[in-house]
């Protein structure tokens, strides 16, 4: 890093723009957050700045899901220190990757009429592309995890990413568990911690926004799922609404589920 | 200013999306309103998902309206599927929509339209010399968005709003604490509007037709009948008949229209034009203080800036008015869908937000339709642009262009909703 | 240290850390250093050899560290830490003067006295030389006390080999075996290439009257401590100083647990005898 | 223990009343959809005496999922302790037997050589009201753990209280109980018929039990059979690897360090939560992850709660309690792992 303050690019691809407002608008400490970090740029904050680097830290929101991004994507990689994927859209294909359940032109085609000039791929996260150092994870962007990186990048340090289920956190708010209680078919004991249980500390099941928790086991909560009555394509629903091209719920995706067709 | 010339734009910051804009100044005006934010097709990959999913993805269509999407589309699968919610249910969407329009408004004056008035490129550089507004709205905004995330868990992409309902109610103590927080913050309200005041919008006259839900005796947001200051009076169950939606080959938004009526303008204006007499007798004296203008249509579309303030001064008095007059408890949602098919339409931060579900016996979507505002507003910004280059092509270049980012800024576009 | 409020919450509470001052900072090889720490009331810690400390900076976090130093009761120690994670690398750059934290001393240590009279067999590996250090000089001031003593050490390259300047020094009164994964530089000892485990044919003694300690990577533990096995040494007098995660240092995060063990109450230095009839211990 | 009293049951609701002024009393309340949990009360309305278990423990009161150790200045290098709490002395009500004997348990890592200051502080603060339970819940097997149904402790806490024909029996565990007994409106001494009564009810609870554990011989075995195919078997199919069963478990004590920076990086708050045997990361080091299949994992908890904790402790890590398996969102029980460990404990896993 440069003496100062570190330098950060924040890029934006496919997805609602989020997590640039939760790293800007949403979170807690605003100004701290803006006081500490020199943001060179950013599209929603700022006109200008120097969109080709370098970057000590360039924030990577959204899916990939158009050619030129990844091309980008590449060149933003040769000219940072850190990549950094925030937010599900980013780290593992969030909402934009549903898509992916159908061919790409049955999806096109039920939007537009005139697809000829639509270049959109399948979606995938910014790792299937470039390396990365690290995730921030949430969707949107977990405050816990951003703050443990902006205060790591003051300390020098490597952050302490949260990388466990949000069973952990659940019981940590010591809520009761809505999956064996109530039988409601709780995604979390598949998903990366973050958000603090925040659904079933309010009453409902998770449904998985934080993304795949590394070496989730899918198919046996699938399994679960299917005991407490779920359908296949209930359960395929609930395994690719955050993840859908992640090989850690795969297994969950029991079977695509019958698309009705008008 | 030599012929021949031209207003490029190559990416247009500080809004939300990806836009570029092209203007001819040459012979007859041309005007392009480039939306290339990729497409992200949700009304493509909803066919398929349960009733109860719509809510939280349509959320993740836009980062800064997710409560706008949510309870439009949670709205619309009621309306389909024939579910009930209690008249509580209504009145936490009610402050939960005004929270986030609050907030919506904050973000756009202050750190978005704001840097245009006084020459910065954003946010950022501003902080030292404007810190009295800085604090005042991260004040206001962090009153926002508590209320938004105490009613739906957090303030981006909800939780706690399903179809039927909201699967937990704060604690009326927490309401308590939001209600303190909201009175403390009355007087920022207030000085917002004059901050804005201060802007010195430029005077353009751009008429049009103003559209917005309305409901007699309310300055809703939720609900009522789609109108406008030129007699248009329709229920939002005919939206289908009187709106169009076409594609153009430069954008990958749709641009819309009402059949057979004038070129129209949604938003924090258009709602003040139709609803301006049921404004909160707190907001409608300053409003006539500060602006006595805008008291009738008003067809100047910078003064959308203004209105937002207005509304920002009307929603803070709304939700006062609810917390202090009521108790929230604690209920069950008791959801079972029937097939069908249905719309609704609310009032986003920037205007009239429909969507539309046809939904089957499991609980299935087998069609969706969602109309942004700024898809509503589409065709108004690119005609605005056109007049107001027409009006002032003696401009030197750089003004005529900062002033066409500051009309296309007025308007508090989203483009990342409008190709959703 | 601790002039903060509360001052009965940090007498005596093992997870209050106490400070210390870095006197001495010397580069061992290129990713390894020694910090020569001086606590700051220098009222000596009365460390034995093979026990560790927690060192830490706050907002990094702690880790366990062995003493590389043999007590001498001034109320310093050293710790050789080579950069690996968070709180290692944070520690690397500490410079003359600054200060860190330190919880300890924790842990069994070296059985030494088992070894009186007998030989001794020490096996190291890249930073596993660390701990064993001080069982080198406690050799060397009670020679007499000891029988054959063996060192063994390995690194991954010449270069990597710590304590360069003291080595031969140490070859005077015990005899030192050096190996490396690539020879590469100039010592003023043999080093043969290869891993440390091809050292053990050039010991020759007798293994029945021999106790080994040993300190390195997991696979050399298990190879060279199988080599020995089979030549006949009793997995009782096979001594390892175990790597695990480690919170507290005091018996109570459980992260070090091995079967009923705890490496940092129990530990690290194990009888191989005592930890293999457990799992997970990759041994 | 010294005379033991009875009381009506109105005396004891007045009794809790006037409890609920001296401490923070937590008790055994109703929650949503038929559960219970333990929470704070004011009064003993709210008591939900007849309450079956609680997800958590009441372990949570004395060892808090969370618990700040210490805020450190970065500059000056000064530490400013946190305070362990409680803010209030606290009463634990109608705490089960299982519970009580869990929290003795906890006392052997947290009391003993390395003593913690914080537990202790906690513990000290801490009434215990221990209520025996006169019927077998669904899950649990403390009969077979010797841990149930009625308590087995005879020091470690303060009142043991038992259901008899509408009346309760006071007995105290210590003599700070003993004067809590004595604040007790309406007391009645008991005569032997009653300490009678009591040991036939504690009998006909005890048979009462549809879930055992044949604990004779277990640690030895458990201890010959590590490689059992059963392990693997389960992990694969049904194991979560969400840790739930070692978050609720109330004899569970691991926890991890966490240092939290404020953004002028000048104020550290260190503080410990919970951690979990069970996590992917839990045993990684840079030499490698000692317990990275979620079979060793499994085997970890199994092993550590039925077999190395005797010889750690001197007793299990296990009270009975049933919660693990309650909880497990996959119902991944270890009584019968163990029991087909016992079944077959050479059994190999079949291959191909
Ligand atoms: C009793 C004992 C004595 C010891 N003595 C010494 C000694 O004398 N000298 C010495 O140098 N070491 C010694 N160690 C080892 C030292 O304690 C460990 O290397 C230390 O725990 C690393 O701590 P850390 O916090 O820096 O690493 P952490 O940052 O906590 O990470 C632990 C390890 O995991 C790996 N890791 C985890 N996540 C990542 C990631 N995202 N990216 C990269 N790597 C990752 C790292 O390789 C790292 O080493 C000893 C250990 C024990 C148990
Ligand atoms: S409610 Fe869900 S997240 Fe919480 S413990 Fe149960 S399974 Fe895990
Ligand atoms: S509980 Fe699950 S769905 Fe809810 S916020 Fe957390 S990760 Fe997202
Ligand atoms: S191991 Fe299971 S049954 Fe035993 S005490 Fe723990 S939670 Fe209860």
């Amino acid at each position: 890093m440069s003496d100062g303050k570190p330098r950060i690019g924040v890029f934006k691809y496919s997805c609602c723009a989020g997590c640039e407002f939760q790293l800007i608008f949403f979170q807690k400490h605003v100004l701290e957050t803006l006081g500490k970090v020199e943001i060179v740029f950013c599209r929603m904050l700022q006109s200008g700045g120097v969109e080709e680097g370098p970057f000590d830290v360039a924030l990577i929101e959204g899916t990939i899901t158009e050619q030129w991004q990844i091309e980008q994507l590449r060149k933003i990689r040769s000219v940072t220190t850190y990549v950094i994927p925030i937010g599900s859209c980013a780290v593992c294909g969030g909402v934009p990757a549903i898509k992916n359940n159908e061919q790409e032109y049955t999806i096109q085609s039920r939007v537009y009429e005139d697809t000829s000039r639509l270049t959109s791929i399948r979606a995938h996260s910014v790792d299937q592309y470039v390396p990365v150092d690290g995730y921030i994870k949430g969707c949107p962007m977990g405050e816990r995890d951003l703050a443990e990186f902006v205060t790591s990048l003051l300390l020098g340090k490597r952050p302490e990413f949260i990388q466990y289920p949000v069973c952990v956190e659940c019981k940590l708010q010591h809520n009761i568990c809505v999956l064996v209680a109530y039988h409601w078919p709780c995604m979390g004991p598949v998903t990366n911690a973050g958000c603090g249980a925040l659904c079933p500390s309010h009453d409902r099941e998770c449904y998985g926004c934080w993304g795949p928790m590394k070496n989730a086991h899918a198919r046996a909560l699938a399994n679960r799922f299917a005991k407490m009555g779920l359908s296949e394509e209930d359960i395929c629903r609930r395994f690719t609404e955050f993840g859908e091209p992640t090989v850690e719920w795969k297994p969950g995706q029991v079977r695509r589920w019958d698309v009705v067709q008008k | 200013m030599g012929r021949g010339a031209k207003i490029e734009i190559d990416y247009l910051a500080r809004v939300e999306g990806e836009t570029a804009l092209t203007v001819e100044l040459d012979g007859a005006p041309l005007l392009q309103l480039k939306i290339f934010e990729p497409p992200r097709f949700f009304e493509g990959f909803l066919v398929g998902r349960k009733y109860n999913e719509v809510g939280d993805i349509v959320s993740r269509i836009c980062g800064i309206c997710p409560i706008s999407h949510m309870t439009t589309a949670i709205l619309a699968v009621e309306k389909a599927t024939g579910i009930q919610v209690s008249e509580q249910t209504t009145v936490l969407r009610h402050l939960l929509a005004v929270s986030q329009i609050v907030a919506s408004h904050l973000v756009h004056l202050y750190t978005l339209a704001m840097p245009d008035y006084y020459g910065y490129p954003g946010i950022t550089g501003m902080l030292e010399r404007f810190p009295d507004e800085m604090a005042r709205f991260i004040r206001m905004k962090n009153v926002m968005n508590h209320l938004s995330g105490l009613i739906g868990g957090r303030p981006l992409h909800p939780v706690t709003h399903l179809p039927g309902g909201f699967t937990s109610i704060p604690h009326p103590d927490e309401f308590g604490g939001v209600l303190e927080e909201l009175r403390s913050i009355r007087a920022d309200a207030e000085q917002a509007v004059r901050d804005v005041v201060d802007f010195q919008l430029p005077e353009f006259f751009a008429p049009c037709e103003n559209v917005a839900l309305n409901t007699e005796n309310r300055y809703s947001f939720n609900e009522g009948r789609i109108v406008s200051d030129r007699g248009l009076d329709i229920s939002v169950d005919d939206y289908d008949a009187h709106f169009k939606e076409w594609e153009v080959p430069y954008a990958f938004a749709k641009q819309s229209a009402i059949a057979g009526r004038n070129i129209f303008r949604v938003g924090a204006l258009a709602r003040l034009s139709n609803k301006f007499d049921e404004l909160a007798d707190r907001t409608k004296s300053l409003a006539h203080e500060v602006c006595a203008g805008l008291r009738e249509p008003n067809h100047n579309p910078f003064n959308n800036n203004l209105a937002q303030s207005l509304e920002i001064v009307e929603g803070i008095e709304q939700c006062i008015g609810i917390l202090e007059s009521r108790v929230f408890e604690e209920e069950e949602i008791d959801a079972s869908p029937e097939p069908g098919a249905g719309g609704a339409a609310t009032e986003a931060p920037r205007g009239l937000l429909y969507h539309w579900y046809r939904i089957n016996r499991k609980g299935v979507v087998e069609q969706a339709k969602i109309v942004t505002p700024t898809a509503h507003n589409f065709l108004v910004i690119e005609r605005d642009l056109k007049e107001l280059v027409s009006e002032r092509r003696d401009l030197d270049r750089g003004k005529l262009r900062l002033l066409c980012e500051q009309l296309v800024r007025a308007y508090d576009p989203c483009f990342s909703c409008s190709v959703h | 240290m601790g002039n903060g409020n509360g001052s009965d919450i940090l007498e005596d509470n093992p997870l209050i850390p106490q400070l210390a001052r870095v006197q001495k900072k010397i580069t061992e090889s290129a990713d390894t250093i020694s910090l020569r720490l001086v606590r700051a009331d220098s009222r000596p810690l009365g460390y034995r050899p093979g026990q560790f400390n927690m060192l830490g900076l706050p907002g990094f976090k702690e880790a366990p560290f062995s003493f590389s130093s043999l007590e001498d009761y001034t109320g310093t120690f050293v710790h050789t830490i080579r950069a690996a994670g968070n709180v290692v690398s944070a520690l690397c750059r500490l410079r003359q003067g600054d200060h860190v934290t330190f919880r300890g001393p924790f842990g069994t240590g070296w059985p030494l006295d088992k070894a009186l009279g007998r030989n001794l067999i020490l096996v190291a590996g890249g930073i596993g030389m660390a701990p064993l250090r001080p069982v080198v000089d406690y050799v060397r001031e009670n020679r007499d006390s000891f029988r054959d003593v063996f060192l063994l050490y390995g690194a991954k390259t010449t270069d990597d080999l710590l304590y360069r300047r003291q080595l031969a020094q140490w070859n005077e009164e015990i005899t030192v075996l050096l190996a490396a994964d690539r020879v590469r530089g100039e010592l003023p000892l043999p080093v043969q290439e290869g891993v440390v485990t091809k050292l053990l044919p050039r010991v020759h003694t007798a293994l029945s009257e021999t106790i080994s300690f040993m300190c390195g990577p997991q696979v050399m533990i298990k190879f060279a401590a199988g080599a020995l096995l089979l030549d006949g040494q009793s997995a009782g007098d096979i001594y390892v100083s175990l790597e695990r995660r480690m919170e507290c240092g005091v018996a109570q995060c459980g992260h070090c647990q091995i079967g009923a063990k705890f490496v940092c109450k129990d530990g690290p230095v194990f009888a191989l005898a005592d930890i293999t009839r457990f799992q997970d211990t990759l041994l | 223990m010294s005379t033991s009293h009875s009381i009506s049951a109105d005396n004891l609701c007045r009794w809790v009343d006037s409890l609920a002024g001296r401490f923070q009393v937590l008790g055994p309340v109703a929650a949503k959809r038929g559960q219970n949990v333990f929470a704070p009360i004011d009064n003993s309305a709210p008591l939900a005496l007849d309450y079956c278990t609680t997800m958590l423990g009441p372990r949570f009161f004395i060892y808090p999922s969370v618990q700040r150790l210490c805020k450190i200045d970065r500059e000056t290098n000064t530490y400013m302790a946190a305070d362990p709490g409680p803010a209030r002395t606290q009463l634990i009500f109608a705490i089960h037997p299982c519970d009580m004997h869990a929290i003795s348990v906890l006392d052997r890592t947290f009391l003993g050589p390395n003593k913690d200051f914080y537990y202790a502080k906690r513990r000290q603060e801490t009434y215990t009201v221990v209520l025996n339970c006169s019927r077998a819940c669904d899950q649990g097997f403390c009969a077979s753990m010797g841990t149930g149904p009625f308590l087995r402790l005879t020091e470690g806490f303060d009142v043991v209280m038992t259901a008899l024909d509408g009346e309760y029996l006071l007995e105290a565990g210590s003599p700070r109980g003993q004067e809590l007994i004595e604040t007790a409106p309406g007391l009645q001494k008991t005569g032997r018929m009653r300490l009678y009564e009591k040991s036939r009810l504690e009998q006909q609870a005890a048979a009462s039990f549809t879930k055992s554990l044949e604990t004779e011989g277990l640690p030895e075995l458990l201890m010959r059979t590590f490689e059992h195919p059963v392990y693997k078997e389960v992990a694969d199919a049904r194991c979560l690897g969400c840790s739930n069963c070692v978050l609720v478990c109330p004899t569970c004590f691991c926890y991890k360090m966490v240092d939290r920076v404020d953004f002028e990086a000048k104020i550290v708050e260190r503080s410990r939560h919970w951690d979990a045997c069970q996590d992917y990361w839990f045993a990684e080091v840079h030499d490698g992850n000692f317990r990275q299949p979620q079979q060793a994992r499994l085997r970890q908890f199994m092993t550590h709660k039925l077999c190395t904790w005797v010889e750690q402790y001197g007793c299990f890590g296990c009270i009975g309690c049933g919660r693990c398996m309650t909880w497990c969102p996959t119902g991944i029980d270890i009584t019968e792992m163990a029991k087909e460990i016992q079944r077959a404990p050479t059994r190999q896993l079949e291959l191909g």
